[in-house]
């Protein structure tokens, strides 16, 4: 090592608690060690606001580099690319070292730290040494989660003729987007599109699909994990069921049905849409009778292909995979936090997947649009001959974008309001719908044209976020600003639709661990690098597809899941798989960078 | 009962039968009087196929392709448009009103152009009225 | 040899025309010597053009007493209709001879017009008609010796397959004697026939099969232009040439007897076995040479062919999906 | 006017206190639509928060709406930014008393709390000075001791009668008052100037100067605009200071020979009674202000300017000399009842110089003249807009 | 042959088809016709349940033609044929009638709908009786894959498949790598060096040996077909070529030239600047107007050239976070700035980027709110006597106030626009383009990347605008088709190409000019064009235009569309005399 680099470091640390645990002074006085590396100072003690201290400063230590390292450092990087320029020195020689990336973000890892600052130092790509390969032991691959990004995931995978255990919780795959009426901006309707897909994956000789089950516990590491798997009692044999319905029909118990978004009753034992795959019905033993109370047993006595095993249990099973994809998506937000809008409390305010299922033919009032009525037993329920609403509103950002519940944008919510708002329209011409929002985003491909389009249809555009909803006289009480109008709006409707956000599911977090991956501040499965590795974790035999990464729509869903794909065929056609070292020494590292450096040189 | 024309199509599959059927899925009402023949490009439009129309007993014949020079085969619709031209001129001079033959260029988006073009092209053609085509082609 | 085809009965052979210039009766003649090979094997029974044979002689042949009818010239008028008819009745095979019978020819180029208009052009305002009382043919005149009839003249041209049930076709204008000759030996020797209704003494390929000026696959055309107005060097394909030239769209099987004559095929052979419409696939096909993407350039190209019609349905207007102008 | 946007003008505004999250507003309008006091034509407080961020300085001058607020801290709690729009309404009204104030005080009040102190010091200075050196405790002092045991306070001044000291201290209570007076009067014309004369966008019908004028009235009586927030105990309190210390008003200003008697009256007498209640009102709705302030869990008392406070304790301080005096003039200790006679003084005479002109007590009467001029705004533009003169909004 | 036996089935779709038509009436019509075995109605024929009722009756009832009508066949055409095969029938033996997107959502008659719909079904009907058996094809792929541009979706991409050790030639027509991020100092949200980077993506593919980088080469003259692509190389000598199996299109979008606005005065106002020339100045680290003043007002103006008629009617998706990450930088670099935002809408949509936005609004950001269709903020100099160099007229709507902005130096967020050349590259590989020619996806949500010729991928900002890791996923979506596909092997081809009859074709060569793909060549020996089938898209030009008839396309014979037209009008039986005849 004859060229000792004359680098300046500065710490940025921003106040988001990111930072806290981290021995800060430790990895200051680490990095002030590294041959040619003067600390300048951090953004607690010296922040970047004056600079003539910085310009001094530089001069003093003549550095003719510098490296800003921390927690996002490119929020200052434009003050010191100022100062570079301006104390004559090569603005582009500032190389930022973010601890974001590589993870750091939850742990107090002072060595991964110490690593990537001397990786920076030396100009070394931390990719080559923090990341270690490992042979691809399995070629199999579990997918988590049978939606739209699973379902895309899967097919990617099983179309390079690889083998996949598809893994869903429910009864069946589809996932949100079988609930969807249509989708924006084409309006093509959801099942139309989805189904065929899902059919595939029922048929594909390459997908072992495994409904009604969970992941339990993850061991093993990349290109060799340990699955086992929770495959919970359907109390239906798959094989010989033959989906005929009579035992559904004779069924006496009912719960709400989770397909329709709680908006019908099913039956205790139920297929949960017509076009589920696979197409076999299941029990759930939260309201059997025969499971709770021990007596009934009716469908298996109807059953004319006694496929019903009331005595089923869960059972365990272990599978051995490669590689993982994990594509769990999302729950809608409770809109019942938002107790201004009174949603369950107030009969007809509705959550947008409730309408989602009113507008769809095959939802609970065979697509008429109609208001909740009371029933004999004083239940509010939804029929056919229910009043058709003459007003409807549609208050955009419900749980989104607000720091009382989550500060994030869900990125859905304002194409699907405009396109529920074209459905109603549609079905319901006279109706006076109103959009509140507060700003409307509709960036993706078509969108824009979408929006004007809507606006053209006569639906009325509010900028204004409701803040209160109340009932009178059976009417729903709305006030908002109309900002653009400058007046305040009261309005009286029928239906208020909130179109709630999405969340990660309550059970991101333990999954997140037993795979030993990270989630960031709200509960969203973080990705290796957000900008270059959008789909990968720091685990690379494990991918992440779809919204559980982050809100997402259906196109950047399926391009997500295709990507997360990508990762996966690469291991497989490789046999390699790679992860990140989180017990990386940083003695090792530095003999590695040198090394390394050393033969670049030489090449040079 | 009024005159109800009937006009058969031919769309190309990429872009003209694509857009009939986003005005299908935007649910844009229009005429119920056009009969849609799918064929991969304007391109393969034969005029046969147009005269055969005629002949059959249809009021209108209306051929949709992409717009020029978003064709999916690159260039079929001009090569329709060739055609087009030169049959066009040879109705006329076989005394078929020039309205009854058009050739239009629909995209994939413009289910409200192809709804509203239908629905144009009926209504000529009930001023035009019946065409007679197929009962004086018949021989006694 | 003389005996044992002795053994065998003569055929029984009669040539007819419709609405026709006679020059398929002269094809017929044109068989020269051949003739008389063919009189050995055949008796010619009726050919109001060579023997005195009534009408009513033919009524009172039993049916299909007659082997073989050639019947040239289209349907014109009732009693084209009528001996149409009644030589179907008559005979084994009716063959179509001749473009006329075939698609209705050159007679059929009528149909741009109909009776009246034509009786107008006739009767009233040629330049060589005298007629103020503006008389008619009248389909019965009562004269001394009894009552004469006239034919009814048709509104319509028609091909003789529209009229009666056609065996074979034998198209050309006038055919090409020698395929003439090849059919009848045929016929006459008991060679297997092909399946009914098709096209006799013509090939399945079209002309350019045969036709030796040189072809490329730049057939792109910027004007069309008449045949006087191109210098031909008499090899270059004349659609290369920006002629129109109906060769490709037209069966072989006349030698390209045209276009040796450095003039461009006009179509009288018909279209090949598949094409239901020989002038619309020729609109397709020439359409398809206009080089421009420019809508009012190809406006312009286009109206460089002053009559479409009567250029790509000079032989076949009768017979084609259009058959007649639509007055 | 002129419509330059000025982002230094926060720089102004931060002096007066404004929080930290004045940026982060979104402008969704959800402080606006859950404030039950807004509403058409008093649309707030996102307008005046838009105002305050592209620094609309001329355009603020002639914003009446922040006394419509009273602070429920709805808007604060439910805002999807935390951006605080009830304190930045606060934070409005701190800055339009001084914009009123033409003389300049308030500003110098609001800005530098030293400012404040001095002045204050300034004149409880003036007054123990005053009273020490023209109104000294007499020697016999002692001896003022009526037959019920009580203090004879009229009595302790050496060299004048009791009423003669009643007259005094009567000259300087009107004394006070009408320079209090004259300073709100002419703060509130300014005011009207830049509310309504100053805008020309609408013109004031002039019957409707009298018919709305009972709103005034009833407003500063009733604060019944304060009675639609949706948290009345915040209303029930504020109507117990202020009641308290109206009657209190009354009783030393216009009633003070028939308040400071020689003679203890019985604790059931009118005039003891009153007192009571006056001190009992003040004292419950400062304890429970002062508890939220500190604890900072109510949103609507998170955030305290160094002038709540200085109200709070002058006020507090007031009251409690005003009852320690009270003792002790029970108890029948002379010397002890003129020295806190003249702290409760010292203290009361600045309060009422300071926060009433001045600072946070004059909303008293900008609140109750901001709905009056606001009405009339309101009847201008409804009358514009049947007529079609209305500058489109 | 055999005799066709034809089974018809009309789906009602739920109550999608019938609600409007009488599906039982337009099934009963159906058994009238010549060949009909059998038609039914059933509820959801593409449901497994309806799928199972076809085979049945295949089986049972010796159907050999199957007709369903239901939606566009452009859904279900794929399933319906996987039924046939299933039951053991040739997939072309079936014909599909759109009653769906074509009658029943599109009219509201009942009987007309109905008419309508059994003048299709009739139609279909009568072409099935001329449908012939096909037989499906593959070829094989070659693993070298082409990948046009080299911006981040091209690298991205590039690598992908390279570190799965697979050859890529990867295009670029400018002189250097990196596209538009090579612009750029920093991303948004968490301000990562755009330059480390892309720096280091450059740095690793050329020195990936899996990776052949050509700069300044256009994409032209592509000729081929899936697994086997070819694109000569004129510059590297006459026979010089390269083969690929499999492209990914990935040339970007460039930024659009405000000068056409007129109230913005880009170009003649000397520090009106776009958000690139801005990046420019961030990188150097020179933040001035062009006299080299440091600004003190400066002003972003988003939507520029978006959201608007005039210029492009759709969003361009990354400027509003862009803008907010200038603003940031902004304030990093010059902390006493005054700093200015105009938005129409702001689209913080992505993760952690609403906290961009608050992050920005804690950073004492002034932001305004126009409106980007009717009233855009106008640019004028400043007089003489003002501090600042110009002065910006906004109507601003959250004051409801026309405002004067003054301002130093004003960034325009320019919006993203296809390249000139895209139609070029377009028509090379064949893939259509959408009205803002943005290349058209094979499907907009189910399948954003792969395009109606196989392939072909498309990745990044070509395809809609798009941020980095969203053109990132793109990207890898691509490469995971493609290595699929290499993977695999193996490709299914076209099957409805076109064929010669070599019996018919005369040898007048029209046809070979004709074909866009040069799929016709000419055998001088027979003298007849012969087709290459693989190469064929089936567009079925050469059919109408062969004179002879010689060349047919299959699956769209003369003689089928003729029979449809035939079946398609033999339902309309109008009862009207004869009229008067029109001139």
């Amino acid at each position: 090592m004859n060229k000792i680099p004359s680098v300046g470091i500065y710490f940025h640390y921003e106040n988001n608690g990111y930072s806290n645990g981290l021995n800060k002074q430790k990895i200051e006085k680490y990095s002030d060690q590294i041959p040619g590396v003067r600390y300048i100072g951090n953004s607690h003690d010296l922040p970047p606001i004056d600079k003539n201290i910085f310009i001094e400063k530089l001069k003093g230590s003549r550095v003719s580099k510098l490296l800003i390292a921390g927690y996002d450092p490119g929020m200052v990087k434009p003050f010191f690319t100022r100062i570079m320029s301006e104390s004559g020195l090569d603005p582009t020689n500032i190389t930022l070292c973010n601890f974001r990336d590589y993870g750091i973000m939850g742990r107090a890892d002072e060595q991964m730290a110490e690593s990537l600052i001397y990786c920076a130092v030396m100009t070394v790509n931390p990719d080559e040494i923090i990341n270690k390969v490992v042979k691809q032991k399995n070629q199999d691959t579990l997918v988590i989660g049978g939606g739209i990004a699973g379902i895309q995931a899967s097919l990617e995978i099983a179309n390079s003729n690889h083998k996949v255990s598809l893994l869903e919780r429910t009864g069946t795959i589809g996932g949100h987007m079988a609930m969807f009426d249509k989708t924006f901006p084409t309006l093509d309707c959801a099942a139309c599109i989805l189904t065929p897909k899902m059919v595939d994956v029922g048929l594909h000789p390459n997908i072992d699909l495994m409904t009604y089950s969970e992941v339990k516990e993850v061991t093993g590491g990349p290109g060799n994990y340990k699955v086992k798997i929770l495959k919970k009692a359907r109390r239906v044999d798959l094989k010989t069921c033959i989906g005929c319905g009579i035992c559904s029909e004779k069924c006496p118990a009912k719960a709400s049905s989770e397909f329709d978004a709680g908006t019908t009753l099913r039956k205790a034992i139920y297929i949960p849409f017509p076009q589920a795959v696979p197409n076999k019905y299941l029990i759930d033993e939260k309201s059997c009778i025969y499971v709770t109370k021990g007596k009934c047993g009716v469908c298996a006595k109807v059953c004319p292909a006694n496929a019903v095993r009331l005595d089923e249990q869960d059972q365990e099973i272990e599978i051995t995979v490669g590689n993982i994809v994990v594509a769990t998506g999302f729950k809608t937000f409770d809109a019942g936090k938002v107790a201004n809008f009174g949603y369950g409390t107030f009969p007809n305010v509705l959550t947008s997947l409730e309408l989602e299922r009113l507008v769809n033919a095959a939802g609970p009032t065979g697509g008429n649009i109609t208001q909740r009525t009371k029933d004999k037993k004083g239940n509010w329920i939804f029929t056919e001959e229910g009043a058709e609403p003459e007003s409807v509103a549609i208050i955009h950002c419900v749980g989104s974008r607000d720091v009382n519940n989550h500060q994030y944008c869900s990125r859905v919510c304002c194409m699907y309001s405009l396109k529920l708002a074209h459905l109603v329209s549609e079905k319901l011409p006279d109706a006076r719908i109103t959009e509140y929002y507060i700003d409307i985003r509709a960036f993706g491909k078509g969108y824009e044209e979408f929006y004007e389009r809507i606006k053209q249809e006569g639906i009325e555009m509010i900028r204004g976020r409701t803040a209160k909803i109340e009932e009178r006289n059976g009417k729903l009480h709305l006030r908002s600003e109309d900002i653009i109008n400058n007046k305040l709006i009261e309005s009286e409707v029928d239906m208020v639709i909130l179109a709630v956000g999405l969340e990660p599911r309550e059970d991101a977090q333990s999954l997140a661990k037993m795979l030993g991956i990270d989630t960031n501040k709200d509960g969203w499965f973080e990705e290796a690098n957000y900008l270059t590795d959008p789909t990968s974790t720091h685990s690379g035999g494990i991918t992440i597809a779809g919204v559980c990464q982050g809100p997402k729509d259906i196109p950047d869903t399926v391009a997500q899941a295709s990507a997360a794909a990508c990762s996966v065929i690469q291991n497989l056609i490789t046999k390699k798989n790679k992860t990140l070292d989180k017990t990386v020494l940083i003695s090792l590292v530095e003999e590695y960078v040198n090394k390394l450096s050393e033969i670049t040189e030489d090449q040079i | 009962m009024e005159f109800q024309p009937t006009i058969i199509s031919f769309l190309c599959n990429w872009c003209s039968y694509t857009g009939a059927d986003l005005a299908g899925t935007s649910r844009m009402k229009y005429a119920p009087n056009i009969r849609i023949i799918r064929i991969m490009c304007s391109g393969r439009v034969d005029p046969t196929f147009v005269l055969k129309s005629f002949r059959e007993g249809a009021d209108g014949v209306l051929i949709c392709g992409c717009h020029p020079g978003d064709c999916h085969y690159h260039e079929g619709n001009y090569k329709c448009l060739r055609r087009f031209k030169l049959l066009h001129k040879y109705i006329q001079q076989m005394g078929i009103h020039k309205d009854r033959l058009r050739l239009e260029w629909i995209s994939a988006s413009e289910g409200r152009q192809f709804a509203d073009l239908v629905d144009n092209m009926t209504e000529r053609l009930m001023e035009l009225g019946p065409s007679p085509i197929k009962e004086i082609m018949e021989i006694a | 040899m003389e005996n044992s085809e002795k053994k065998k009965p003569k055929l029984k052979m009669a040539v007819y025309w419709g609405a026709a210039c006679g020059g398929c009766c002269v094809s017929v003649l044109d068989v020269h010597e051949k003739l008389f090979d063919i009189t050995e094997l055949a008796d010619l029974v009726f050919w109001p053009i060579a023997l005195d044979v009534k009408y009513d002689d033919v009524r009172a042949m039993p049916n299909g007493y007659i082997d073989v009818t050639l019947f040239n010239g289209a349907i014109r008028n009732s009693e084209n209709q009528y001996m149409a008819m009644l030589l179907r009745e008559k005979s084994k095979i009716l063959v179509a001879y001749g473009s006329c019978a075939h698609l209705g020819g050159i007679p059929g180029l009528a149909n741009f017009t109909n009776r009246d208009g034509i009786f107008e052009r006739v009767y009233d305002t040629s330049e060589s008609t005298v007629n103020p009382e503006k008389t008619r043919p009248q389909l019965k005149t009562q004269v001394p010796e009894g009552e004469l009839h006239l034919p009814y003249f048709f509104d319509d041209v028609l091909a003789l397959d529209q009229v009666v049930c056609v065996d074979y076709y034998v198209p050309g204008c006038p055919p090409q004697t020698e395929r003439l000759v090849e059919v009848f030996m045929a016929i006459a020797t008991g060679a297997t026939l092909p399946s009914k209704k098709t096209v006799l003494g013509a090939w399945d390929k079209t002309q350019c099969d045969e036709c030796i000026r040189t072809k490329t696959d730049k057939k792109t055309i910027k004007e069309f232009r008449r045949p006087y107005e191109i210098e031909d060097d008499g090899e270059t394909c004349f659609l290369e040439q920006g002629v129109i030239c109906m060769g490709p769209a037209t069966r072989g099987g006349c030698g390209y007897r045209c276009i040796k004559g450095n003039a461009p095929c006009k179509g009288c052979y018909g279209p090949s076995p598949d094409i239901s419409d020989p002038g619309a696939k020729m609109i397709s096909s020439i359409g398809t040479m206009i080089d421009s993407n420019d809508p009012v350039e190809i406006s312009e190209i286009v109206d460089q062919v002053a009559d479409p019609a009567g250029t790509f349905y000079r032989f076949s207007l009768p017979g084609s999906i259009i058959r007649r102008k639509i007055l | 006017m002129n419509n330059r946007v000025n982002p230094g003008f926060k720089k102004e505004l931060q002096k007066f206190g404004m929080s930290e999250q004045w940026n982060e507003c979104f402008h969704c309008g959800n402080c606006t639509a859950i404030c039950p006091l807004s509403e058409n034509e008093v649309l707030f407080p996102r307008k005046g928060i838009r105002v305050i961020q592209m620094g609309l300085k001329d355009k603020l001058a002639s914003y009446v709406e922040p006394w419509m607020c009273y602070y429920c801290g709805e808007c604060s709690e439910t805002c999807p930014r935390d951006a605080n729009p009830g304190e930045l309404m606060m934070t409005l009204r701190r800055y339009l008393t001084s914009v009123y104030d033409w003389t300049g005080m308030s500003r110098k009040f609001y800005t530098s709390k030293w400012w404040e102190l001095s002045y204050i010091l300034f004149f409880a200075l003036l007054v123990i000075v005053l009273f020490l050196i023209y109104l000294p405790l007499r020697p016999d002092a002692y001896l003022m001791v009526n037959e019920s045991g009580g203090v004879m306070l009229n009595h302790l001044v050496a060299g004048i009668s009791g009423d003669q000291f009643i007259r005094i201290i009567e000259f300087g209570d009107w004394a006070m008052a009408i320079i209090v007076a004259f300073i709100l009067v002419s703060n509130i014309l300014n005011m009207f100037y830049k509310i309504i004369l100053s805008n020309k966008s609408f013109k004031v019908p002039f019957y409707a100067y009298f018919t709305e004028f009972w709103r005034l009235i009833y407003n500063f009586v009733t604060q019944s605009k304060f009675s639609k927030c949706d948290d009345k105990n915040y209303w029930v309190g504020h109507m117990l200071l202020m009641t308290g210390y109206t009657t209190m008003f009354i009783l030393v200003v216009v009633a003070l020979p028939a308040f400071q008697t020689e003679k203890v009256v019985d604790w059931y007498n009118w005039q003891r009674l009153l007192g009571y209640y006056a001190t009992f009102g003040i004292l419950f709705f400062l304890t429970v202000v002062t508890i939220g302030r500190i604890r900072k869990k109510d949103i609507k008392l998170q955030y305290s300017h160094s002038t709540d406070w200085l109200f709070i304790i002058m006020l507090g301080l007031t009251t409690i000399t005003g009852i320690v005096l009270h003792i002790f003039r029970l108890a029948g200790l002379p010397a002890a009842t003129y020295y806190m006679y003249i702290l409760h003084l010292a203290i009361l005479v600045p309060m009422i110089m300071v926060e009433v002109p001045f600072s946070k007590w004059s909303h008293l009467a900008y609140r109750p003249f901001a709905i009056y001029f606001s009405r009339l705004k309101q009847v201008a533009l409804s009358k514009q807009y049947s007529t079609g003169l209305a500058p489109a909004i | 042959m055999e005799e066709p036996r034809i089974g018809v089935y009309v789906c009602w779709c739920g109550t999608n088809i019938e609600k409007v038509v009488d599906v039982a009436e337009v099934a009963k019509a159906m058994e009238k016709l010549p060949n009909v075995v059998l038609s039914k109605n059933y509820k959801y024929m593409c449901s497994d349940p309806g799928q199972d009722l076809i085979i049945k009756d295949i089986k049972e009832n010796n159907l050999n033609r199957i007709v369903v009508s239901a939606c566009s066949p452009r859904i279900h055409e794929l399933t319906f044929r996987k039924t046939l095969e299933k039951a053991g029938l040739n997939p072309y033996l079936l014909q599909m009638a759109n009653i769906r997107e074509h009658v029943s959502w599109v009219h509201d008659d009942k009987k007309a709908a109905t008419d309508k719909a059994k003048s299709l079904v009739a139609a279909a009907v009568t072409r099935v009786n001329h449908h012939e058996e096909l037989q499906k094809r593959t070829v094989d792929i070659n693993p070298a894959t082409l990948i046009i541009g080299g911006g981040i979706a091209g690298l991205t991409a590039a690598l992908e498949i390279a570190d799965a050790g697979k050859k890529v030639f990867l295009l670029e027509k400018t002189n250097h790598l990196g596209g538009v991020v090579a612009g750029i100092d920093q991303s948004f949200p968490y301000f990562d060096s755009a330059q480390q980077i892309i720096q280091q993506f450059i740095k690793r593919i050329k020195q990936h040996e899996n990776v052949e980088v050509l700069l300044n080469t256009k994409a032209e003259n592509i000729t081929g077909y899936v697994g086997n692509f070819k694109m000569p190389l004129p510059m590297l000598g006459i026979d010089a070529e390269l083969e690929f199996g499999n492209i990914i299109v990935a040339t970007g979008l460039k930024p659009y030239d405000p000068s056409a606005i007129r109230e913005y005065g880009y170009g003649y106002l000397p520090n009106v600047i776009t958000s690139l020339e801005f990046e420019k100045m961030l990188m150097s680290g020179k933040i001035e107007t062009k006299d080299g003043k440091t600004p003190e007002d400066i002003l972003i103006i988003h939507c520029v050239g978006s959201r608007n008629k005039n210029c492009h009617e759709y969003c361009s998706r990354t400027c509003c976070m862009t803008a907010l990450k200038f603003a940031t930088q902004l304030r990093s670099a010059l902390p006493k700035a005054n700093i200015y935002q105009a938005y129409a809408d702001m689209r913080s949509f992505g993760k952690d980027c609403e906290e961009l936005y608050l992050k920005a609004s804690q950073k004492d950001i002034m932001f305004l709110m126009y409106d980007q269709q009717k009233y855009l903020p106008e640019i004028r100099r400043a007089p003489n006597r003002e501090k600042c160099e110009m002065l910006v007229e906004i109507e601003e709507i959250l004051s409801g106030d026309m405002v004067e902005v003054p301002a130093d130096l004003v960034i325009l967020m320019t919006a993203m626009e296809a390249h000139e050349d895209v139609k070029d590259v377009a028509r090379t590989v064949g893939v259509s383009l959408c009205g803002n020619d943005f290349f058209i996806e094979r499907h907009p949500k189910l399948d954003p990347v792969a395009t109606t010729t196989d392939g072909v991928f498309i990745a990044g900002t070509c395809q809609a605008p798009k941020d980095i890791p969203d053109s990132v996923a793109q990207a890898k979506a691509a490469a995971a088709r493609v290595l699929s596909s290499i993977d695999v092997g193996q490709v299914e081809i076209e099957v409805t190409t076109a064929f010669t009859n070599e019996d018919l074709c005369c040898g007048c060569q029209t046809c070979i000019s004709v074909c866009p793909y040069k799929a016709i060549g000419f055998n001088e020996e027979n003298r007849v064009s012969v087709v290459n089938e693989i190469l064929c898209k089936g567009c079925g030009t050469c059919s109408s235009a062969c004179p002879t008839g010689a060349i047919r396309t299959r699956h769209f014979t003369d003689k089928q569309i003729m029979s449809q037209i035939e079946g398609m009008l033999s339902m309309t039986k109008r009862k009207s005399k004869k009229t008067e005849l029109e001139v």
